[in-house]
């Protein structure tokens, strides 16, 4: 199965690359862009054919080693396959 | 006059125009990113290392919309030298000016050695004139993305057409796995377009300029035929 | 108009807030009345042990901080002491060096990345504040074990997020130190120092000088971010809660900051600027008390005017957030807008957010209701300060225990060595090194892998000089456990030789004292013990305090590090290109032991490896004789009659024997053969850690025995350069090393790699 | 409109990033992590409460802006508002 995987920045954490995005769009004369938030995306391959075992895998993988959970958040976008 | 230009996050500019001015007695000046023409009397433009709107989203991505580069890319399509150093081969990639792409190092880490060895594929002017093909040279290398990227059939073109100019070689000049610092294919260090007058390379000849650093005096071999070129074509 | 919908400020809120009962009171007799919550945000980030020092002031100010030498256009003079954001002295040629170290412990230890690099910038902007170009870095690093996956991940994120920021502000990182031990388990450090270049009668202060001079808030927006982030998150221990009372961490912005550092000195120029500080600690609330407390001025503040990134700030968040990439300027009322010009054109936001008045009061305004109507000075200069009780550790004379009659001589020297060198204390470092710019700026005569880092000085139009400034930092944190009063001396030598191997004179230095919790009286001794040590060394070797940081309460569940006082010394070289380095250069010159190996084991790396015992004492020091071997170092390397010296530091004669043979250029491998004649145990010999000595290459043997003996400095020819062996034995008997360079190498080299891609 | 765009490297270029993320997974004992690639994750606010002209803005970002077609793929994940 695949899941899919989306960490993002809390919202109260200054994220630089997405302000720089922002700020670059409007420069470039695309003035309808109000805000940009940057973040991190996962596709991972997991050896396994049970829905369940994949979305708990894919939990615990978020937990302890894609996110920090001190400045991040993360979502399971989907579970496929 | 050559033309440094400087993007907010430009960290190299300053030293560029020092090694330009100083080791070369070539005149320089800076120009900021955000004026819509080049200075009169500019004859070579030179893109500087550094971090170029902080290198967020993609190294280079977002400083190829500075409007200086519209008149660097109007500069270049009249055959005007155009030579890009790290953060300024990576401009010249996203603009579009040089073929390829450059991506985060294969092991991960920025990495900074003053001993790199580059071997001169092409020997040629504007930008390698000085050089003997072969040649190897040792020129600085410090960046966290410079792994170049092209296609398997757009690099043999660009190999074929003689568009590789510089690989990363040991002391031997092998282009072995082992010399190559950041897993570009081929060890490909730099490149020019067809054209021959626009090049990149992640290198930084002007920190391989000055006689009693570490760095050495190998850059000189890149800026100097540069001026030797600005010299003849006078 | 929003309603202001606050909590209601009393003592047990003021509890909450980390203030005592006593300080309350304080407060409540400072103002006659009871404080709004914003001020009583402002009396608590402001009395904080990180921002009022109130538990070290009465020990730092026993430092030496000025120069004996006069007057001010005298090389070595002080010129900005300690109080400022950084120290400033005179290198001659109308220059001067602005420099400083900080801690970012704690923020490091709960998102290594970025409290890495949110160090890095809070220096920088330490330094360019003042007016200075940051042209070198240094960091100073300490970890648990590395067989500990997660200290494997902090050292990964800290590295990273030194590099990602030093490198992207292109100021070159040049030189540290890194060591690994059990007590950092819980704690780990990161102390950040940075240096820069300015000219001596163009230093700004941060000062809020000129009634109804406008104070303009420039860089990035203000965000809830970090709200009692370093102040308290560096005023209280560590425990398991911790991580559920987190502030918000800070993600710093090397792209702002670079923007910053060149719109700043650009607005200096211009000469309108009267006074400037950087938005460190406690945010807005602690440049604008600290710059109206040194001009004796108060100021007046309209916080809607403050950029925000976030919706709905309260007056308390504007005021405490320690968002990152921020300055405050005091211009000449009238010519603001050329300031305000050169920050528009580098993109940052620059706004007028308040006036200096002349009463000595903060008020600070918001929907136009007063918020904050306090007199600055007791709030600042008069905060509290206390002398805490101190008592003598109950272990100490355990710690010091250790009879070197009953211990084992080493069985296999060659085994020690290679075990030495790859100990991750002193295995190379270039893993960490090679992340690092350490070139940018092209100055960099001598980079990581030295003794001491050397740059070359070049004024800001670009005009280069001969001179060049030597950057070490050290500590022994063992040595300081053992005794820190010595151990702290110990550290000062260490750095002041390490600058003086490249040639240079040691000039000036700053520290960052890292200790645990100074409301125990065991902690609060080994503090003033350090202290007492720093004065010392520093008065002995001439080389003034002239900046520094504390950081207490480093400590987990109740176990604090090892006493950690990192000391960053500054020298200067007359002509950059008559230096020393490290590494043996040449094949075929004499090796030249300078200072005396006596029979010491007491902490060393040996002892701690080899025989799994830290104890003892810590080696002697004898400062006077110092004084002398950085003299007999500088004099004869500028006479051109010594081409390589290298401080025998951890690890002893043999390590360091072997680090001149491979720590040059990658392809310059230089071995030696080496007789020691001592009447002590070989494994002293070999491993001891006596301070005090250097080894030397020349091709004069004669000649610099000569100038020591003169000098006063014990120096004896031991070998000779050559060769791809490292050849040690006793005078004329059986070699006790002789190994292949290339061996000694790879252990070294690989030693933390190695470590890494463990699982 | 909020437009949700994610960018990946194309099939064939090396991702090594995501590969040292699969390599963590199994020191860490997690054996089930066959392959994992990483992207870049966008969230844009768009000021147009107009669906139609929010895809075709977020579009054009991905195609001068957020991808580098030589190297990577973009993909709008959603439109929402
Ligand atoms: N964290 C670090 N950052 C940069 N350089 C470092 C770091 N740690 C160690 N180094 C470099 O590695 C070399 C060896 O460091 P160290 O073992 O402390 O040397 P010494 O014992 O001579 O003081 C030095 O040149 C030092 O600058
Ligand atoms: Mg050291």
């Amino acid at each position: 199965m695949k899941a899919v995987v989306c960490v993002t920045l809390k919202p109260d954490v200054l994220d630089p690359q997405g302000r720089a995005i922002q700020r670059a769009c409007a420069t470039l004369g695309w003035d309808g862009v109000a805000d940009v938030r940057q973040g991190k995306y996962f596709e991972i391959q997991l050896q396994t054919t049970d829905r369940a075992a994949a979305e708990r895998m894919a939990r615990e993988l978020c937990e302890k080693l894609l996110a920090n959970p001190v400045i991040e958040d993360w979502r399971i976008e989907r579970i496929e396959g | 006059m050559f033309a440094v230009i400087q993007f907010p996050g430009s960290n190299d500019d300053r030293d560029m125009c020092f090694a330009v001015k100083s080791a070369l007695g070539a005149e320089v000046a800076l120009v900021w990113h955000k004026r819509g023409e080049l200075p009169p009397g500019t004859r070579a433009v030179l893109l500087p290392g550094g971090f170029s709107y902080g290198d967020y989203l993609r190294c280079g991505a977002m400083a190829r919309f500075s409007p200086v580069m519209a008149a660097v890319k109007r500069f270049a399509d009249a055959g005007g030298p155009v030579l890009g150093t790290c953060n300024g081969f990576q401009v010249l990639c996203e603009s579009g000016l040089l073929p390829g792409a450059l991506l985060r190092n294969q092991a991960l880490d920025f990495v900074c050695d003053p001993e790199q060895r580059v071997r001169v594929e092409q020997a040629a002017a504007p930008f390698t004139s000085r050089a003997r093909p072969g040649q190897v040279l040792r020129i600085p290398i410090k960046h966290g993305e410079g792994r170049y990227v092209a296609e398997p059939a757009e690099l043999a073109r660009l190999d074929a057409a003689g568009q590789i100019v510089l690989r990363y070689c040991d002391a031997a000049g092998e282009t072995t796995p082992d010399a190559n610092p950041n897993g570009s294919v081929g060890n490909v260090a730099g490149v020019r377009n067809a054209a021959g007058n626009v090049m990149g390379l992640m290198p930084h000849p002007e920190h391989a300029a000055e006689e009693g650093l570490p760095g050495g005096c190998d850059g000189l071999v890149i800026l100097g035929s540069l001026v030797d070129w600005l010299e003849r074509a006078r | 108009m929003t309603q202001l919908r606050e909590p209601q400020v009393d003592r047990a809120l003021a509890r909450e807030h980390g203030l005592t009962d006593a300080e309350w009171e304080r407060i409540l007799e400072i103002l006659g009345r009871a404080p709004t919550f914003s001020e009583l945000g402002i009396f608590s980030v402001m009395w904080s042990e990180h921002c009022s020092y109130k538990s070290s002031r009465v020990h730092l100010k026993t430092l030496p901080t000025t120069a004996a030498r006069q007057p001010s256009e005298v090389i070595g003079t002080v010129l900005v002491g300690p109080g400022e954001g950084a120290g400033a002295v005179a290198i001659g040629d109308g220059l001067a060096v602005i420099f400083k170290i900080e801690s970012h412990n704690h923020p490091s230890f709960i998102e290594p990345t970025q409290g890495a690099a949110t160090g890095v910038g809070g220096i920088l902007r330490d330094v360019f504040s003042m007016g200075a170009r940051p042209i070198a870095s240094l960091n100073s690093l300490r970890f648990g074990p590395l067989e500990d996956p997660k200290h494997r991940m902090l050292l990964r994120g800290v590295v990273h997020g030194i590099g990602g920021y030093g490198n992207s502000v292109g100021v070159a990182t040049v030189g540290g130190e890194t060591s690994f031990h059990e007590c950092y388990r819980g704690n780990i450090l990161v102390n950040a120092f940075n240096l820069g270049l300015v000219e001596a009668d163009k230093i700004f202060l941060g000062q809020a000088t000129g009634l109804g001079n406008p104070v303009i808030y420039a860089g990035s927006k203000t965000g809830r971010d970090g709200i009692h982030g370093a102040s308290l998150l560096a005023s209280a221990e560590f425990d398991d809660e911790s991580s559920a009372k987190r502030p918000t961490v800070q993600v710093g912005d090397p792209f702002t900051e670079k923007c910053l550092i060149e719109a700043c000195l650009a607005a200096m120029r211009t000469g309108v600027v009267v006074g400037i500080q950087d938005m460190g600690a406690a945010g807005l609330t602690c440049s604008s008390f600290e710059m109206a407390s040194r001009a004796g001025t108060g100021i007046e503040m309209d916080l809607d005017r403050v950029p925000q990134r976030a919706a709905n700030l309260s007056p308390y968040e504007l005021l405490l957030s320690e968002s990152q990439e921020r300055m405050l300027l005091v211009t000449r009322a009238g010519e603001e807008q050329r300031v305000l010009d050169i920050f528009a054109d580098w993109d940052l936001d620059a706004v007028v957010v308040g006036r200096v008045t002349s009463d000595g009061r903060m008020r600070v305004r918001w929907h136009g209701e007063t918020v904050v109507d306090i007199p600055v000075d007791p709030v600042a200069a008069n905060a509290p300060c206390y002398d805490r009780p101190r008592q003598v550790p109950a272990d100490l004379g355990e710690r010091q225990k250790l009879d070197l009659a009953s211990l084992e001589p080493e069985s296999d020297p060659a085994g020690a060595l290679l075990a030495l060198l790859d100990s991750p204390n002193l295995a190379s470092k270039a893993w960490i090194w090679r992340q690092y710019d350490s070139f940018v700026q092209g100055n960099t005569v001598i980079g990581p892998g030295g003794d001491a880092a050397l740059v070359r000085v070049k004024r800001e139009d670009g005009t280069p000089t001969r001179k060049a400034l030597a950057l070490s930092v050290d500590c022994n944190p063992r040595w300081c456990w053992l005794d820190p009063h010595a151990g702290t001396v110990a550290a000062v030598a260490e750095a002041a030789r390490n600058v003086a191997c490249t040639g240079a004179r040691p000039l000036a230095l700053t520290n960052c004292l890292n200790f645990g919790n100074p409301e125990k009286p065991e902690i609060m001794w080994e503090f003033a013990e350090s202290v007492r040590g720093l004065g010392d060394a520093a008065a002995a070797l001439g080389t003034p305090v002239v900046s520094g940081n504390v950081s207490f309460y480093n400590e987990t569940s109740g176990r604090a590090i090892f006493p950690t006082p990192t000391v960053a010394m500054v020298g200067l070289l007359d002509d950059f290109q008559r230096h020393a380095v490290s590494h043996f250069a040449e094949s075929g010159l004499a090796v030249v032991l300078l200072g005396e190996t006596r029979e010491e084991l007491g902490g060393s790396e040996w002892l701690a490896l080899r025989r799994d015992l830290e104890a003892g004492l810590p080696p002697a020091v004898d400062l006077a004789h110092e004084k002398r071997l950085h003299g007999l170092l500088a004099d004869t390397i500028a006479a051109g009659l010594v081409r390589s010296a290298h401080d025998v530091g951890s690890g002893g004669l043999a390590v360091a024997l072997a680090e001149c043979g491979f720590t040059g250029p990658a392809d310059l491998r230089i071995g030696c053969r080496v007789a020691l004649a001592d009447a002590i145990r070989a494994d002293a010999l070999l491993f001891g850690e006596s301070t005090g000595r250097v080894v030397v290459a020349t091709a004069d043997a004669d000649a610099l025995l000569a100038r020591a003996a003169a000098a006063g400095v014990p120096a004896r020819a031991i070998g000779a350069t050559g060769g791809d062996r490292l050849v040690i034995g006793p005078a004329g008997g059986a070699a006790w090393i002789d190994v292949e360079l290339a061996t000694l190498q790879a252990t070294f080299a690989r030693g933390i790699p190695r470590r890494l891609e463990s699982a």
